[in-house]
């Protein structure tokens, strides 16, 4: 079974992690990613905010599920994708994947997380301490983690 | 009557045009991404600017990630956008 | 922070999450591997008893994870391993690392369970559904997965 | 006197033994892993049958993984099992 949602509000890991289960009978592994508001001392930020691309977001996550489940033969995968303004510590995205043995669960949470990072119309934007924001630059080196799968 | 194109732009595309959305009748000759691209620089200085650096700028054609060389046709919807950053 | 437990009592993958995260300030990522017990329609089991060997565990688990710390710059990691008779569906077995970004948190998960699996002393064994029971025996490609790091 | 060394065992090992702890104290020469499982296996047949495949069994001293050549003496915990399958 695949889940994707882009929302608004919080989710919660335990209750994405039973319902998946619920629904992968025969599954003995499940692996999990979850990103949160990074701020730090030497890069403090007041908020971070997610746009999105509403009418491509899902599909573009649909089918990057979808090939995740075909690969690495899962039982079934969840992305959870927040938009809007977030604090720091807020959590932003989270991926499950459920397969009848770890190393599937793994590869399939590396697989999508490094996807989402580069193939879903999301865009951050970082609000300094100072109240100015500035857009979030794309990284080279996550455009290569998702061109190794 | 040729249908018109509905253009979206994201991010810091958005705010240097200085709108998310904007439906144009394309000219004839106007039929790929890297001619839309083109003649959408010369509707105003922030059109322009924001494509100043045309490899920083991502197109998608009907919500599927388009190439320079994609075809753009009467009735589509096509998006411009800076590289992604989600996850 | 190391949160190593052996128990026999259930978690809660939202508290071990929170509790991570809260003591890993600065943190970006966390990934996290659930074990469960299977039961298949192929190979059905009543349930899944672990014995281990309990002056030996507490240290095992403690070394191994401050090996992933170090190996990887982990903000933190916790893992949580059941003892006892566990029925199918249960969870077996929790890891969770964070870290500032995402590589990190998913590599230093995939070499805590990897390790898990080769260097703690815990041994399953199986109840089947005829009431005999059997010793798992070790997998050749644990001995491999464990090795590669 | 010679402290004792403590044995135990684990998993079909100890269930081949018969007990899961037991406390001996051994005589000159048995001084290496390899050496407390030749003497342990003359102890009784389900110590003999528990050692049957050496390579099948693994041990601990004072709850370190060993070897077959790690030292044994008074004093120690030494403990012999399957390959672990835990996770």
């Amino acid at each position: 079974m695949i889940r994707v949602r882009v929302q608004v509000a919080d989710f919660d890991l335990k209750e994405e992690t039973d319902a998946l289960l619920a629904a992968a009978a025969e599954a003995g592994a499940v692996a999990s990613f979850l990103g949160v508001v990074r701020s730090t001392a030497a890069r403090p930020i007041a908020a971070l905010t997610l746009e999105h691309y509403p009418a491509m977001t899902q599909p573009a996550l649909e089918a990057i599920a979808a090939e995740a489940q075909r690969r690495f033969d899962l039982l079934g995968c969840t992305v959870i994708h927040r938009v809007g303004r977030l604090l720091p510590g807020a959590r932003i995205v989270l991926v499950l994947a459920a397969a009848r043995h770890r190393q599937a669960a793994l590869d399939g949470t590396g697989y999508l997380i490094d996807w989402l990072k580069t193939g879903a119309p999301f865009w951050k934007s970082e609000e300094l301490p100072d109240g100015t924001t500035r857009w979030v630059e794309a990284r080279e080196e996550d455009a290569e983690a998702s061109a190794r799968w | 009557m040729t249908k018109p194109v509905t253009i979206l732009y994201f991010a810091w595309v958005r705010e240097r045009v200085g709108a998310g959305e904007e439906e144009v009748t394309l000219p004839q000759g106007v039929d790929t991404v890297a001619a839309l691209v083109a003649w959408l620089r010369g509707r105003s200085p922030g059109h322009d600017a924001a494509f100043a650096s045309p490899a920083l700028v991502r197109a998608a054609v009907n919500q599927v990630f388009a190439r320079q060389d994609t075809a753009v046709g009467a009735g589509d919807e096509v998006a411009f956008f800076p590289p992604v950053t989600g996850g």
